[in-house]
């Protein structure tokens, strides 16, 4: 059993009190929960929209709301859930908290750059926060032209601003991380030697660098032009509407995997722990993320079939869109080969460890339908494509930020957190995330689309279905929040390594000293070596 | 090699990996400005190739001495921003000071002909949005010509006045000695930054100044 | 970036280049070589922009890290032109409107 | 329209038809690949669960084959999905020469359509059953998307720019129209019927619906009032182009390029002139923005297209409206 001691040694959270010590931290570990903090708090209020939306859709007339708070509530669920909450979710939280720690430094690159990061995602998240508050944006998360720039009279300058500041925090940290990890790695630590934790979190960084800026000057040119109408993308001045879409997606489509890859990069992790085995072909997965980094940029154009995009393009960009599948079909192929011939122990990562699998490779493949050309003609903007990123998203990246949440949570905090009440939850977010979304793919084979405040009544009996799953995925996501906070105070105190693992975060205690090391460990091993494990117990 | 006092920050082991990993850091944040500009370069292909003829009648209105000029400038101050970085290199404090500071009059003088032309422009009514009057051949697609110059020049500015603010502080800094031949990184990375804003505007003068001034 | 150190008299050359890089991109400006303008002016603006990287930005001797962020920089935006450059320029191919 | 409870959408074109023998086999290799990661993960976790505390396990090193059967195999299989997918693409692309031409004009939160024949509709399209129908479509203010799901056809509409889809339905029916592109407040509410009928049932609403003469005389109607007869008729060279023939035609400009004087080339002439003139004439034509709306615009397009037949076309327009137009 795992035995509990309370924590003696001098630790991070105990190093220092008073607001001051966590509002100018340059502890990356501090950093990281006041990310937590103020994601969490984006999540609730995205996911409040959500519940929202979703009350509305139980009847076909649509008379919860009108037609125009509904379209704000779906534009600010997509703007809150995906700028402020999904990209910064894992690389900001557990990559902030961790990556240090994996290479086995004290602290990342630019100490007070990730303090400036944490601030600039403040200042942009307020930005957005005060748009919504005084009248919110009707645009959808997308800001297509020319709606936003000519036609929409809401804040559309004021939310794209507040975006437009967030997308530097992403910047800086994906920064950060490159610097950290190319320059900082523990003596002996060669690439091949990395947790698989911190190759996804490369990849991410890769992303975040090279496509931030390119929304960052699509969203200033859309207030430039909403500001001076120069005529970049308003038709009645020769501009083309299309190409705001080109340079949107340019960074939208590797936006999703900015969201996606650190999940498998937390998959990984937790899959070769409690099947206490290597990860199945550990370099093609590696690679398969720094690939999936590359081909992220080659296929947005997938989302522009029917845009009057040239026949030509849309060929060229369907064939590259199958491309980047491989990698994504890569790491499931291995993960499920990594449970091969393992001890495979049921604690509650590992239960969302399957979930994120399972419902990851739903949502890749029928990611592969909208690549397909003709069939992408039919489900485009209607709720196939809905259903399509909320698996990959809520199914594959929630799955696995709550399953690393859970994992590193003895890290964190050193506390346990309850073990039956976070199975259960698991199992509840599994149930109710399949009952909201997997109708949605019906309803949108069906043609019913999206952002719809009204809709036919032949779709009611699917948004009924959806919204009872969402009720049931709601309280999925409360319990968590509950028994986190709780087990704060009345956790169990965690061990150094609670789960038997291989990593350097877990040869120093829980919770980490300030600067995580006492002495900076040599890594004489491969990565998830478990036989050395056993020695260094006996020896 | 000595560690000198503050400059080293504790996460580092040695002040050459310190160096390294600003350098770094600043490439990698020019490779994110290379796309930030780049999407705009994006939009000046797409429209330049749609309509030349605007285009050459719109390049035609700026004036060509005060952007060859602008670009002579700039380039000066970009050599003497690679002389102060040498003279920190060898420890010539005075020198250091003398070079940055040249580096900013030459900034100002060509933020200064920049402002001109803007203003020359918007007096002759060719400013978007500011009582855009023109009314010679295919106005609209001069306005959006105009459009995306004063977006690009209006960024590419921007970029120059953090420039210029960024070489003062280095300057007082220099001044105060804070930088010795072994420990002179915020030198060098404000080089960086400060080549990409030149190299910005060296590829924004032919784009914009040179198209069909042979139809002049 | 190295401990090499860059004499003034080299930089002084790579000025000179460049202003004289700049007054011929400008003459060339003037003459009418018709599509050649455009491949003239290019031409000379990249040759001006790898003197400034190479020489005042010191990538000629710096680390091949940094040598791959500035070629990645490059290869990124050459992405983004080429594919979107790929759509306008097929426009019109098939004989109907908006395909 | 029976809305009973439903897997499948209708089938109700032919490109629907060829459409779900892709998605069949989208969903077959979907199922596949799912049941195989599930069924995989469920047997493995359960066999190999483990058993005591500190148990050891023989670690099975990476196996290459594996690795590139997983490869190649997906790649091939979505080979065949994109080869599959880009030949129903190509085909929606390219609507039949045969096809009857239908104008929809979509405009914050309507569809307005028009037959040659001048029929005007809101949010409705009366089309005869066996007859390909072709849409040549645009947008007053911002885009939207003209979606059927019925027929699997779907194409953005974009201001300032005709865009095209059609089908050839293959049962008679009252189907969905839905705007599938987010366009403000009422998106939800830009929806409409399109009914396909018998030809014989759809000859009597031809000529029951209200007689407006058709829309190319409309259009000679407007090219009468707005002036542009006298110059552009004429035979007199060097004030302006004579547009009779020249629909569809090469137009050298004065700029050196050569332009096809398609439906985009004639909406652009008439209202930004001074964008493309034509080699041998002055930039002299005044620009009709804001004078003319988008239907007069597809009556004029509608008229000179009329023009670029032969000279017995001239005969004059009230003959014309009485025949039956099957072009």
């Amino acid at each position: 059993m795992i035995t509990a001691i309370a924590p003696t040694r001098d630790n991070y959270l105990t190093h220092e009190y008073g607001i001051k010590s966590w509002l100018f931290t340059q502890d990356h570990k501090r950093i990281a929960l006041l990310y937590l903090g103020a994601i969490s708090f984006f999540f609730f209020l995205g996911g409040v929209f959500a519940t929202i939306i979703r009350l509305e859709l139980l009847t076909p007339p649509g008379d919860l709301v009108s037609a125009q708070t509904y379209n704000k509530l779906f534009s600010l669920h997509g703007i809150f859930m995906i700028f402020l909450f999904m990209i910064p979710s894992i690389p900001a939280t557990l990559g902030n908290f961790l990556v240090p720690m994996m290479i086995g430094c004290k602290d990342l690159a630019f100490p007070k750059l990730n303090l400036l990061s944490w601030y600039i995602f403040m200042a942009g998240g307020a930005l957005v926060m005060y748009a919504m508050l005084v009248g919110g944006v009707d645009t959808g998360w997308t800001f297509y032209t020319p709606f936003s720039t000519s036609y929409a009279n809401t804040y559309v300058i004021l939310t794209a601003t507040g975006i437009f500041i967030t997308g530097f925090s992403s910047i800086l940290t994906g920064l950060n991380f490159i610097v950290t990890i190319h320059r900082m790695r523990a003596p002996g630590l060669t690439w091949f030697r990395l947790p698989l934790f911190i190759w996804s979190m490369y990849a991410t960084s890769v992303i975040q660098v090279l496509g931030t800026p390119v929304i960052a000057v699509t969203l200033l040119l859309v207030a430039v032009e909403r500001g001076f109408h120069i005529g970049i993308f308003d038709p009645n001045l020769g501009g083309d509407p299309v190409l705001f879409q080109h340079l949107f997606w340019f960074y939208s489509h590797p936006a999703v995997y900015i969201m996606v890859l650190p999940g498998m990069g937390v998959i990984s992790e937790v899959i070769s722990v409690y099947s206490r085995k290597k990860v199945f072909g550990y370099k093609f997965v590696a690679f398969s993320s720094v690939a999936i980094a590359v081909l992220s940029f080659l296929v947005w154009g997938h989302h522009m079939f029917v845009s009057s995009q040239s026949v030509y393009a849309s060929l060229v960009f369907s064939f590259l869109s199958f491309l980047v599948a491989v990698p994504s079909a890569i790491k499931v192929f291995n993960w499920t080969a990594t449970l091969y011939k393992g001890s495979i122990s049921y604690d509650t990562p590992m239960l969302y460890a399957f979930g994120f699998i399972g419902l990851f490779t739903i949502g890749g493949l029928t990611g592969t339908f909208l690549a397909t050309l003709g069939f992408d003609v039919h489900v485009t903007d209607t709720y196939f494509v809905v259903a399509h990123f909320h698996y990959i998203m809520v199914g594959g990246t929630m799955m696995a930020y709550l399953g690393g949440l859970h994992y590193w949570w003895p890290k964190i905090t050193g506390r346990m957190y309850p073990e039956g009440w976070a199975k259960l939850s698991a199992l509840v977010v599994f149930l109710g995330f399949n009952l909201t979304f997997f109708p949605q793919f019906i309803m949108g084979y069906l043609g019913m689309p999206r952002r719809y405040h009204a809709y036919p009544p032949e779709f009611q009996i699917y948004h009924v279905l959806s919204t009872a799953g969402a009720s049931v995925l709601a309280v999925g996501y409360v319990i968590p929040a509950i028994y986190f906070i709780w087990s704060m105070r009345y956790g169990k105190f965690a061990p150094d390594n609670p789960w038997g693992a291989t990593g350097l975060e877990w040869q120093t205690t829980s919770p980490p000293p300030p600067e995580n090391f006492e002495i900076t460990p040599v890594v004489g091993y491969d990565a998830y070596d478990y036989s050395i494990l056993e020695e260094m117990k006996v020896g | 090699m000595a560690n000198h006092g503050l400059a080293l920050r504790h996460q580092f082991d040695d002040v050459a990996q310190q160096k390294e990993a600003s350098t770094f850091g600043m490439w990698l944040f020019l490779a994110t400005e290379v796309l930030f500009f780049g999407g705009m370069f994006l939009c000046y292909t797409i429209y330049r190739r749609w309509y030349p003829v605007a285009f050459g009648m719109g390049s035609n209105h700026l004036s060509l001495m005060l952007g060859a000029v602008s670009t002579a400038v700039l380039i000066c101050s970009s050599y003497f921003m690679a002389c102060s970085v040498n003279s920190a290199a060898t420890g010539k404090k005075n020198a250091l000071v003398g070079y940055l500071a040249m580096t900013i009059v030459l900034a100002i003088a060509f933020l200064a002909i920049e402002m001109s032309e803007w203003h020359m422009l918007y007096s002759e009514g060719l400013m978007p949005g500011f009582n855009f009057t023109y009314h010679e051949m295919d106005p609209r697609h001069v306005q959006l010509f105009f459009g995306l110059y004063f977006s690009m020049t209006g960024l590419h500015a921007s970029h120059v006045t953090i420039g210029i603010i960024l070489l003062t502080v280095m300057a007082v800094r220099a001044y105060r000695g804070a930088f010795t031949p072994d420990y002179h990184t915020p030198i060098e990375v404000s080089g960086l930054y400060w080549h990409f804003v030149d190299l910005v505007w060296i590829f924004l003068f032919p784009l914009y100044y040179l198209i069909a001034r042979h139809l002049q | 970036m190295s401990e090499h150190i860059v004499t003034k008299k080299q930089y002084g050359f790579v000025f000179v280049t460049l202003m004289v890089l700049t007054l011929v991109t400008t003459y060339a400006g003037m003459k009418d070589l018709g599509p050649l303008n455009v491949v003239v002016a290019l031409a000379i603006a990249v040759i001006k922009a790898s003197l400034v990287v190479l020489f005042f930005m010191h990538v000629y001797w710096s680390t091949k890290l940094n040598k791959i962020v500035v070629v990645s920089g490059i290869a990124w935006l050459g992405l983004l032109l080429w594919l979107t450059v790929s759509d306008f320029a097929t426009r019109g191919w098939l004989p109907f409107p908006g395909k | 329209m029976n809305s009973g409870f439903r897997l499948f959408p209708e089938q109700a074109s032919t490109t629907a038809q060829h459409l779900d023998h892709v998605t069949i086999y989208l969903l077959i290799v979907a199922a596949f690949f799912s049941t195989l990661i599930f069924a995989l993960i469920f047997y493995f976790a359960v066999k190999y669960r483990r058993r005591a505390e500190h148990e050891r396990v023989v670690e099975s090193h990476g196996g290459m084959t594996l690795e590139i059967i997983w490869t190649v195999v997906p790649f091939l299989l979505m080979m065949v999905m994109f080869v599959w997918g880009a030949n129903v693409f190509f085909e929606m692309s390219r609507p039949p020469d045969d096809a009857m031409n239908v104008y929809v004009v979509g405009k914050q939160w309507m569809w307005k359509t028009q037959h040659l024949e001048g029929q005007r509709e809101i949010n409705e399209l009366h089309v005869p059953l066996g007859r390909p129908v072709r849409l040549t479509m645009t947008s007053e203010d911002v885009i939207h998307s003209f979606y059927m799901p019925a027929f699997r056809v779907k194409f953005d509409v974009l201001p300032g720019r005709y865009t095209t889809a059609w089908f050839n339905p293959i049962k008679a029916g009252k189907y969905h129209l839905f705007c599938a592109e987010y366009c403000g407040t009422l998106h939800s509410g830009m929806i409409g019927w399109i009914y396909v009928m018998e030809p014989a049932e759809y000859e009597r609403w031809l000529a029951g619906g209200p007689a407006g003469e058709s829309l190319a005389s409309g259009g000679e109607k407007l090219f009468q009032e707005r002036g542009c007869a006298n110059c552009h008729l004429s035979d007199k060279p060097g004030r302006c182009p004579n547009l009779v023939g020249i629909f569809g035609q090469p137009v050298q400009l004065t700029t050196g390029q050569t332009v096809k004087a398609d439906e985009a080339y004639v909406r652009e002439s008439i209202l930004d002139p001074s964008a493309k003139v034509v080699a041998g004439y002055q930039n002299i034509m005044p620009s009709f923005q804001g004078l003319v709306t988008e239907e007069d615009l597809l009556q004029l397009i509608e008229y000179i297209k009329s023009l670029a037949k032969p000279q017995q076309q001239a005969a004059p327009p009230a003959a014309r409206a009485g025949r039956k137009q099957n072009r």
